[in-house]
């Protein structure tokens, strides 16, 4: 399958416009950030509202550090080398959990194999005897108090990721609030898979061809940024 | 977005409190608790308040100054022999008192923070503060089921906070504060003394500032 | 009744004893102690090696602060203004009682209405409608590894406070291990109330007289320090 | 009694541990890691060893090494993928796994420090890591019950020791070992250096002493 948009532009386009819906909220967030297109969202966040949570044990997760300052144990969740940022703080592996799971953590972006149409999602394993780890991944599905998926539409196969029911095991069941791919943004909607926003290189008729999952498309439809 | 500072005047503190809310203050033997928060409290009209504390302080003193003055509905705490004026209002059927052993308290405050709808403690089994909750034996021990306690707003006091919200405590006026500023919907900490973000080592912080909603500068009064 | 020992010679001998019991164990102990005698007992502890908790949370409690060094914000469970020892460390309650609960407090020193022939302790209420509070007391005697009782003989009244089985409100089943009165240290020995010690003002068929509880005196009985 | 100082020699560390043992080692991807302390404990013939930490660093790298030298017998903990020698030495028959997710992991080891029993939580309800355990509705929600888990020893790593054992981390390599050295019947805390009683500021310390057993002194190496 030829992808309409080459990788990097796609990851760029999904991680940017998820910024913008936390900087378009006009109010402090704390937020999580999974490793991969996820983690490339605080490159597009500005100001001085919006604070990251890294589950193993840090409010406040700056830029990541470069080869001089790296320290090996200042890392986040994706053991990569982090900055401090002012008004930073530390605390163990239990009480970071418990800000996520007693809720207040305002977001989490996390990537995913699959959502499926109840808004369930997979994103902690493919069984293929390779893979033995869930990591937060759970816990930050169901604690969050807004997931957001951030995922390219297809994968690598050309398979739509946006699937009616979910094949491989399920992290999180109708916890899926918002998903973002290159081509569009679905907000689950009274529990909807509702098409808000589409690429200018698609159409809703083509992009229901490239998604296994059925979803509505809002009568407010917007173009998404590019 | 610009930051919207969290330090706020006493009377919109006051003005986010509702008559029949569920209210924990932090304190232990009037210890740590939110003087000013408290005053201002009792000088309002606000009654039928639920207070989750360990203790009710002394009569007119303290937290007891909720009770003297006539506002409280409900107690949840473990101590209350301090204040001779509860047992009396409980006997004479004005307000209800619900006693949770104070290690089991601590944790339940704790559990509603973090998201543990319940917990299996051994303490209390087969005593009357056990009675009515689910006994179950976990390698041949009794232990009881307790279940999370929430509130809809926590009056904590602070030693410190940053302009961010992160919060250090002094000494034994810390106890129950960081267990409480986690479990209510809104948190409201007073302070003595509010400094500029970066002040506090990250390493020393005790509430991180996600779980602060509003500060009470008693520094700037 | 006729006091046999004064009241406070009583309280002092009953204190004093559980210290050396402490202070002739060869290892760092951390102990916790409950008001009235139990607050004595730390009058006669020395060396360097037995930490006292407070359950309002603090590790190292030191001695009681006098009228110009009392901060009403540094005090111990019973609302008493203390002081701080070289290492001492502060912590939420929830920590605190973690530590109880989690059997990391080697004993605690509690008074008691009552403890009976099984090891049951009463000691949190006195059913009389002026009473309204079980603070730490449950925590503390199904938590700590040791659970020392330390109390009168007999009530004002002159009512054995050892008894066959408590007509109290129970704060723990079978949790003794320990109890000194001014005239005997009994120790639960694999069930059994046992007399290890009696006071030199007193034999165990005197005892026996002022005691309710059945209890077994031990063939190497000593005579308790005075 | 004059007080006997716990800091000791790593043969004497790694004489208190037995094939078999349960360990937790603090850890998250190869920071905050007793290194000195699994070093010495590869070079050490015990075996059968149960290892719970949140992942096993990379092959033959950190935790990795017990696996790369064959002294595992099983795994608790949630994220192996840094290490794929887990999934074939579990594919292979050689060792059992347990996943248990990353916050209910933390939440058990520090359940089991603080005597709780067991606990409610919603991660993992109807997944196929929450298979085979309770499950149970607190307002309208599944909950998971999830059992505490204990160690034998628990081998953390902190930045500083007092004399008496009171510990404190370093930023991000705090993760889970003050959770460790709750949970177990000896905790061994590897640190990089001693500082004299009373050095540490008391409201600043993490890991009181009294969970502290032994001492590994690196700064005196």
């Amino acid at each position: 399958m030829k992808e309409i948009i080459p990788a990097e532009q796609a990851r760029t386009r999904i991680a940017r416009r998820i910024a913008r819906e936390f900087m378009e909220r006009d109010e402090t967030l704390i937020i999580n950030l999974g490793v991969g297109i996820p983690t490339m969202v605080a490159n597009y966040i500005q100001g001085d509202s919006i604070f990251i949570q890294a589950e193993n044990g840090m409010m406040g997760v700056g830029p990541k550090a470069d080869g001089d300052s790296a320290d090996r144990r200042l890392i986040n969740a994706g053991r990569e080398p982090v900055t401090e940022t002012p008004g930073c703080s530390y605390f163990d592996s239990a009480a970071s959990f418990g800000m996520i799971r007693g809720g207040h953590v305002d977001a989490t972006v996390i990537g995913a194999f699959e959502v499926d149409e109840a808004g369930s999602i997979a994103n902690w394993i493919i069984p293929n005897g390779r893979q033995l780890g869930v990591g937060g991944a759970m816990d930050l599905v169901s604690g969050a108090r807004q997931v957001i998926v951030a995922m390219r539409h297809n994968g690598r196969d050309g398979r739509p990721k946006l699937v009616r029911s979910c094949s491989l095991p399920v992290t999180g069941f109708h916890e899926a609030d918002l998903v973002v791919t290159e081509l569009g943004v679905f907000r689950f909607i009274d529990g909807v898979m509702t098409l808000t926003e589409i690429a200018p290189e698609t159409d809703p008729a083509r992009l229901a061809d490239l998604t296994d999952a059925a979803f509505v498309t809002s009568t407010g439809i917007r173009t998404m940024d590019t | 977005m610009p930051r919207k500072s969290k330090v706020v005047t006493m009377d919109q503190a006051v003005a986010a409190i509702r008559s029949g809310d569920r209210i924990m203050v932090g304190s232990f033997g009037n210890s740590g608790y939110p003087e000013s928060l408290v005053e201002a409290m009792t000088a309002s009209g606000l009654k039928d308040l639920t207070i989750i504390s360990n203790d009710l302080g002394s009569p007119g003193i303290g937290l007891g100054k909720f009770l003297t003055n006539g506002q409280v509905r409900a107690l949840i705490g473990n101590y209350y022999n301090w204040n001779p004026e509860v047992a009396q209002a409980y006997n004479a059927g004005q307000i209800d008192v619900t006693l949770v052993p104070q290690g089991s308290f601590a944790e339940a405050i704790r559990a509603a923070g973090v998201g543990i709808a319940a917990f299996y403690t051994p303490t209390a089994a087969g005593t009357e503060l056990g009675k009515g909750k689910e006994t179950r034996e976990f390698n041949g021990r009794s232990y009881v089921l307790e279940q999370a306690i929430h509130a809809d707003v926590a009056l904590v006091k602070a030693s410190k906070a940053d302009e961010l919200g992160n919060l250090v405590y002094y000494k034994t006026a810390r106890n129950f504060n960081p267990l409480m500023a986690m479990a209510a919907t809104l948190t409201i900490a007073e302070v003595d003394e509010v400094v500029p973000v970066g002040r506090l080592d990250p390493e020393c912080v005790v509430t991180p500032h996600l779980f602060v909603n509003m500060i009470i500068n008693r520094g700037a009064q």
